[in-house]
């Protein structure tokens, strides 16, 4: 089986931290070449460089024999690498023959495009991959199975070499999984080269040849597919280092602080239940597409819920919207601080005051910005938020001060119960285990902390009990009070088998 | 997705279009029994000049909305062709062809300084065009110092006034620039590209479209078109004068609304928007007919285009109703199979 | 967003206070009027720096001023409306009507609010429950707002001579005093706008409920999550704006003695000008009184000079637009500067 | 199926919005003798007055009438107006011309197509329109000059407010100052200003008319819009009693410029006639459309109208005279 695909010792970061570190990874022709690790563990970098989306920092890469260095996705097509974005970038409103041809369609001799040929060439491709799709259709009017296969024909249109498809089956029904697993081995059998990224254990098994497991940024191991197990692939996948220490778990656990029964949002989010008690951290780990942050959402009914009942301190409540959770003091902050979490272009005491506006209003309703003022300078020393300046924008602050500053908004609210979506995402090592040790002392002030991280080691290192996320609800709950829960267990429970 | 459900989303353009031509023959024929001298061939040409100008600025209208767009200075560019070219031949005296390729230059480039400042600033299309818009009804204002001016030759009135096989200059350009731009925009490469960059502009320039070219050009378009319909206008009216084509820009995008596009861009074609122009003639033309008070106009104007964007908001909510309910029935049956 | 944080920034004792509030646009806008201001005086010594003309310019330009903040409020709350100039006139002859007939004026007016808030509602509900872009549905709230009044007045002047004097004299009336030997006036209506606004403005910065706006132009997912209730605060704006565009009709209505269907034409483009210019921005959440008054205030210095120095007038609309492209220009080359 | 409901929501909508359409009070159409009347500015009271006469005048033969236009100051609308009333079939047509050469095409192509159709208020004089109804501009602005002349004498340093470019104003303050000269030879008429034909804008521009030329003792307002701007300016300055008041000459008839005249701001206004201009556009119409045993010379094919232009000629209204209060109600139609 001749090489198609050969990198070596490649390199890549972001700024401060090393995204990749010294990766060797091969494809062979023909071959479907599973890549599997952690959230973070560098698979979508290493595949954007492959597609020419990012430029690597060093390490060498030979395709079909040549060197090469992309630096716009357009080479790599024209090179016969073609990159299956996750999202799909297919225009609703155009044909599925338009999709496949964008920037490349074929002229008759006036200029225009000659559609009759384009359509002809498409239904070949379908045909000869044994799926029935009228070219002429509105991509809009097909399913999300159909979708994905239109994306591949517009790979093989490309003459592709070597297809890379990043979570394609995240949202095929059974039925289609198995039709698109049917035109992966026609695919392979007429020589293209496949990397497959999946969560779906079962999947792999059932359609790669080798599998290369990535971990913090490494190159684990690559392996024939008969030859590890299931287990196998978790144990290599997980382990990663502990590193940074966690603040010592909680020695004082009270009672229950809230708890909620039977939440579900429709279309996201299954029947969950759970409790989290007084000065308790409880984690909740799962995979992209969990459904995590669309649970917690639905909680605090940012995103309209279906069904749902919740106590705070033993007595029930309504919570008809996020203004509702906060007056019961159950603050979340959200995943994405760019866009929900912070008001970029306002200075930190205006972020710090956002979700309390009313508590710094006088009886007639005049705001009494003294007072904000001197609350904000006494967080900004307690949490050693250092900004350029007192009147500098949030925008210019850094990830770790920026955490810090929405940290401290929610400390402003005196919470009950606290959920923080991806506390260290885009943070640098230095202020995560900072923003860690403040997360635990909030808890044992005697509040509940609900953390929803990506990150293995974060949820096991700070949680108390860990709740695991699957396919929009819970898999497993495991009690972590002695912190013997292993990342392998919570993987196995993550994982769709 | 069952075979019913496919054709639904496939054709509720279709439908819209079918709503709308229905509503448009029934206030035809409605005026028509109701008051008679309708459907005479005098009235429906009447019906015609009346809404071609702005059914030319609609065309270009069509394009920059589709790329999520918008473009309020047509009205006035319109204008500055009927006085440019007025100038060149009256005042300046050149021949007829040189001074109509001088000003659809001109406007051209204004098309061009619209785009190049709504690219350069990264600003709302709307306050660009809005400036352009005023600074340019005050220069048609102050270089002509409110008068008009006429006095065209003969050859150059037929532009506006004269017949060919039956159908006069204006309306015959308006049906072959909006079958030529139909064609266009259905099939070639570069007007396809407009739905990606009304899709999402992101997505686009990462398939490689170079959506700032495309920008520009697209507002050139917008502008030359505007540039033929004041040429043509000067000559149907004899005169060029800063007054005229006041608010037309509102009712080119009334039409393009009611034809169906999606104001932020990504839908819409050039047959939905000359039907909302023809639906928009009639209703003019039915309110003439009927001596309603002509003032209930502005009235239907402003309802119609409401319910044309509410119509196209029910169909998103549809939309994403549909995605939900394939969602959940996903999450269930990948339950049903876990053993753990 | 250098309103923002200079006006946050006003704490006691740190230096670089000042130069927050140096760099911010209030003091640049300040600039640049005394600057209009001091060229006017040297070319026109006799007659610009009376107070005669300055309170001609600023009494004038108090129905500009009211629009222009009806459509800052909005501005801030990342919206946008263009009916305040039509409202103006439905509001205008409602009142109107009412009190040609003899309703007690206190009636009359009460009415003309309430119809100026129902716009308002409308165009909030539209915007905030069924989420259409407010460039829409204001367009067609113009276009009905407009209609409404035309097919209630048939476009006439609406008169009321036989209503209670005060209401008519009122737009009118001056506070004489003297000074010296020359005769000082100062009309109420001007005093009326400039004490509302003031409040407003502080109510703006200081009372809470009116400075969530800010929060909810900035970042709406952000203001939802942070427990601001984004609809019902996006509707406030737009029943805001609508009160002041009551109040500048009855201004307008009462120094008139007439109500009229043709009254704000053109004006929702002019405040918007003045907005932009003053600081606020279509992107939301910056924006302030002061700024836009600078705004107005320019806008109307400019014109009041084209008149002394009879310049072509027909010049000065072309400005308008000049400015406002200006004004954008200079803000998104300081905020790509800022962001990068 | 929903398909089926979203073309019922569809049809639903559009039905609702041809009945609005259908159902709103229609004056009942005669095919036979429907006369149409074409403005600019339409609403504004002046035209009011002027539809007013017209219907009346048609309403004694048992004729129906209409008002069609724009409700700005784009002629080419009118222009597409009278075409499409020209289609339709009326009998008649009177039009005044916002813009005199804009109105020619459709005029002209309106008498080709046998239609009888002239203009009145503002002429067209290009155009084959029958003949021109309404105020001989440059007589009117004579009276008035004449007028300000007898009050002020070789005193009379004249302000003109007015609108450039328009030719009916042209001709006024033309035959202005040949009848302020007729009687006053060393009066002066000061300076002109733009007022746009906008209220706030008159205010602002007269109050720097009067402050940058304070010998002005008198402004002359050549059209309807400008007077109660003018007089807020001489209020402005201080000037709007006592002895050095500024008097106002306003122009046309509308109701806060009668009620003018009676407080005395105004001294007077030059009061056009636009009812009489409405009933002698219909007539000269009527007898256009109904040829007798001769056909008119100047116009083959059409019924006999004057070949001159009928002047509805001008009064100076001031403080008491009776017309004021007639006047002051507003017409009905």
């Amino acid at each position: 089986m001749t090489t198609l695909l050969q990198i070596q010792n490649l390199s890549k970061s972001f700024l401060s931290n090393r995204v990749l570190r010294s990766i060797n990874f091969d494809v062979r022709k023909g071959e479907v070449h599973a890549l599997i690790g952690e959230n973070g563990a560098g698979k979508s970098t290493l595949v954007n460089i492959i597609a020419g989306i990012h430029k690597r920092d060093e390490g060498t890469m030979v395709f079909n024999g040549t060197d090469i260095s992309f630096n716009h996705p357009l080479e790599a097509m024209k090179a016969g690498i073609s990159l299956m974005h996750q999202e799909l970038s297919l225009v609703p409103n155009a044909t599925v023959a338009e999709n496949i041809y964008l920037r490349r369609e074929k002229r008759n001799r006036l200029g225009f495009n000659d559609w009759a040929e384009m359509n002809r060439e498409a239904a070949a491709i379908f045909e000869r991959i044994g799926i029935d799709i009228d070219p002429k259709a509105l991509v809009g009017t097909l399913s999300v199975g159909m979708q994905q296969i239109v994306e591949l024909a517009k790979a093989i249109s490309l003459d592709a070499k070597l297809i890379i498809m990043d979570e394609p089956t995240s949202s095929l029904s059974e039925k289609e999984t198995v039709e698109f697993f049917k035109v992966m081995r026609d695919l392979k059998a007429r020589g293209i080269s496949l990397i497959f990224i999946s969560h779906k254990l079962s999947e792999l098994f059932e359609i790669s040849d080798r599998i290369t497991v990535l971990r913090d940024g490494q190159h684990i191991s690559t392996d024939d597919i008969s030859t590890v197990t299931a287990d196998d692939i978790i144990r290599k996948m997980v382990g990663r280092h502990l590193g940074d220490l966690y603040p010592v778990r909680s020695s004082n656990i009270g009672d229950v602080v809230f708890s909620c029964r039977g939440l579900t949002r429709f279309g996201a989010v299954r029947p969950t239940s759970f409790d989290v008690r007084r000065g308790e951290i409880v984690g909740i780990a799962g995979l992209v597409g969990a459904g995590r942050t669309e649970a917690m959402r639905a909680l605090i009914n940012a995103d309209k819920r279906t069904s749902g009942q919740f106590w705070i301190e033993g007595n029930e409540i309504t919570i008809g919207d996020p203004g509702e959770a906060l007056s019961y003091g159950i603050v979340y902050l959200s995943e994405d601080r760019k866009s929900s979490g912070l008001f970029l272009s306002f200075n930190i005491t205006d972020n710090v005051g956002a979700a309390t506006l009313d508590r710094y209003t006088g009886s007639t309703g005049m705001f009494k910005q003294s007072a904000l003022r001197d609350k904000a300078k006494d967080f900004i020393g307690r949490m050693d938020i250092r900004p350029p300046n007192e009147a500098a924008r949030v925008v210019t602050l850094s990830g770790g001060n920026q955490q810090k500053v929405l940290l401290a908004k929610a400390l402003d609210a005196n919470p009950k119960l606290l959920i923080v979506d991806e506390p260290t995402r885009g943070v640098d090592v230095g202020a995560k285990s900072l923003i860690h040790a403040r997360i635990r002392e909030l808890a044992e002030t005697g509040i509940g902390v609900i953390v929803i991280s990506s990150e293995m080691p974060e949820v096991i290192g700070m949680a108390d009990r860990i709740l695991v996320f699957r396919n929009g609800g819970i898999s497993a709950e495991l009690d972590n009070h002695q912190g013997n829960v292993t990342q392998e267990i919570v993987m196995t429970h993550a994982v769709i088998h | 997705m069952s075979k019913a459900q496919r054709n639904v989303t496939k054709n509720t353009t279709v439908i819209q279009y079918i709503g709308l031509a229905f509503v448009t023959f029934a206030v035809l024929f409605g005026v028509q029994l109701g008051f008679g001298n309708m459907l005479t061939p005098a009235n429906l040409e009447v019906m015609a000049m009346n809404m071609v100008f702005e059914g030319i600025l609609a065309l270009g209208m069509t394009f920059v909305i589709l790329m999520g767009g918008i473009d309020l200075s047509v009205a006035s560019v319109f204008a500055f062709a009927e006085i440019l070219g007025a100038k060149l031949m009256i005042e300046a005296g050149l021949p007829i062809i040189p001074s109509i390729l001088i000003t659809l230059i001109a406007c051209a480039l204004i098309g061009a300084l619209n785009g190049g400042l709504i690219v350069l600033f990264r600003v709302h299309p709307l306050i660009i065009t809005m400036g352009m818009l005023l600074t340019l009804r005050g220069v048609n204002l102050a270089i002509t110092d409110g008068k008009a001016i006429s006095g065209f030759t003969e050859s150059y009135l037929f532009l506006g006034q004269g017949k060919i096989l039956g159908l006069s200059v204006p309306i015959l350009f308006f049906l072959i620039a909006a079958l030529v731009l139909g064609v266009l925009l259905a099939h070639h490469r570069f007007f396809r590209q407009l739905y990606f960059i009304g899709g999402g502009e992101r997505a686009a320039a990462l398939s490689g479209v170079n959506v700032n070219r495309v920008k520009i050009i697209i507002y050139t378009l917008s502008a030359t078109l505007a540039g033929c319909a004041g040429i043509m206008a000067a000559a149907r009216y004899g005169a060029a004068h800063w007054g005229h084509g006041n608010l037309a820009e509102l009712k080119a995008i009334a039409a393009v609304a009611i034809g169906g596009a999606n104001i932020n861009g990504g839908s819409g074609t050039i047959g939905g928007t000359v039907l909302g122009v023809i639906f928009l003639a009639v209703i003019h033309n039915a309110f003439v007919t009927s001596a309603v008070n002509p003032f209930w106009y502005d009235v239907v104007n402003g309802l119609m285009l409401l319910v044309a964007v509410l119509l196209s908001r029910f169909i998103t909510l549809r939309n994403v109703r549909a995605v939900l309910t394939l969602k959940q029935s996903k999450i269930e049956n990948i339950e049903a199979t876990q053993r753990t | 967003m250098a309103t923002q944080a200079s006006f946050t920034a006003r704490e006691k004792g740190s230096i670089w206070r000042y130069l927050a509030a140096f760099s911010s646009r209030e003091f640049l806008l300040v600039l640049i009027n005394l600057i209009i201001f001091a060229a006017l005086a040297f070319a026109r010594p006799d007659v610009f720096p009376t107070w005669t003309n300055i309170k001609a310019v600023l009494s004038l330009m108090s129905y500009d001023l009211l629009i222009a903040i009806a459509m800052t409020i909005v501005l801030i709350g990342r919206g946008l409306d263009l009916s305040v100039g039509s409202v103006l006139a439905l509001s205008s002859v409602v009142m109107a009507m009412l009190m040609r007939d003899q309703q007690p004026i206190v009636l009359a007016l009460v009415l003309g609010l309430l119809t100026a808030l129902a716009c308002g509602l409308i165009n909030g509900l539209l915007i905030a429950r069924a989420g259409i872009l407010p460039f829409l549905v204001t367009l067609g709230m113009m276009s009905l707002a407009r209609g409404v009044a035309t097919v209630l007045t048939t476009g006439q002047y609406i008169s009321f001579p036989r209503a209670d004097r005060w209401f008519s004299d009122f737009g009118r009336f001056e506070f004489r005093f003297q000074y010296g030997d020359t005769f000082y006036g100062l009309p109420l209506p001007l005093l009326i706008t400039l004490a509302v606004i003031t409040i407003f403005a502080l109510l703006l910065t200081y009372w809470t409920p009116l400075r969530k706006i800010f929060y909810v132009g900035e970042s709406p997912e952000a203001a939802h999550l942070s427990g601001i209730n984004v609809v019902r605060l996006t509707i406030t704006t737009y029943l805001l704006s609508a009160f002041f565009v009551w109040m500048a009709a009855v201004l307008m209505t009462s120094a008139n003695r007439i109500g009229y269907a043709n009254y704000g034409i053109g004006a929702e483009l002019r405040a918007l000008a003045a907005a932009v210019v003053g600081g606020a921005s279509m992107a939301g959440g910056v924006g302030s009184i002061f700024g836009t008054f600078l705004g107005v205030l320019m806008l109307a210095l400019i014109g009041n000079g084209f008149v002394l120095l009879n310049g072509n007038p027909n010049w000065q609309q072309a400005t308008v637009g000049i400015v406002l492209i200006v004004a954008v220009g200079f803000d998104a080359l300081r905020n790509i500067r800022g962001r990068r | 199926m929903n398909s089926l409901k979203r073309m019922l929501t569809i049809t639903t909508i559009s039905l609702v919005v041809a009945t609005v359409i259908g159902s709103v009070p229609v004056k009942a159409q005669d095919a036979e003798e429907h006369y149409g009347m074409v403005v600019f500015l339409r609403g504004s009271e002046f035209f009011n007055w002027a539809y007013a006469g017209f219907q009346d005048a048609a309403k004694t033969v048992k004729a129906t009438t209409e008002l069609q236009g724009p409700a700005d100051w784009d002629a080419s609308a009118e222009a597409r107006a009278v075409d499409q009333l020209g289609a339709k079939g009326v009998k008649g047509i009177a039009v005044t011309a916002g813009d005199a050469d804009t109105l020619v095409t459709s005029i002209d192509s309106s008498i080709k197509a046998g239609v009888p159709i002239l203009t009145f208020d503002s002429d067209s004089p290009k155009s084959k329109r029958l003949l021109f109804v309404g105020t001989n501009n440059y007589n009117a602005g004579f009276t008035a000059g004449k007028a300000v002349g007898e009050k002020l004498g070789d005193k009379a340093r004249v302000g003109v407010s007015l609108i450039p470019g328009l030719d009916s104003i042209t001709h006024r303050l033309e035959g202005f100052k040949a009848g302020l000269a007729s009687v006053a030879p060393n009066a002066k008429i000061v300076t002109t200003v733009n007022d746009e034909g906008d209220l706030q804008k008159a205010e602002s521009v007269n109050t720097a008319m009067l402050q940058a030329n304070p010998d002005i003792n008198v402004i002359f307002c050549a059209h309807g819009n400008p007077a109660t701007g003018a007089y807020s300016a001489t209020r402005n300055v201080g000037r709007d009693q006592g002895e050095n008041k500024v008097n106002v000459l306003a122009w046309s008839i509308d109701a806060p410029i009668l009620q003018g005249v009676e407080y005395g701001d105004y001294f007077g206004t030059v009061a056009q006639n636009p009812y009489m201009m409405g009933v002698q556009a219909f007539w000269q119409l009527w007898s256009a459309a109904h040829k007798t045993q001769f056909d008119s010379m100047t116009n083959p094919g059409f019924g006999h109208v004057p070949a001159a232009d009928i002047d509805t000629g001008v009064k100076i209204l001031i403080k008491g005279d009776p017309t004021i209060q007639a006047l002051l109600t507003p017409p009905k139609f």
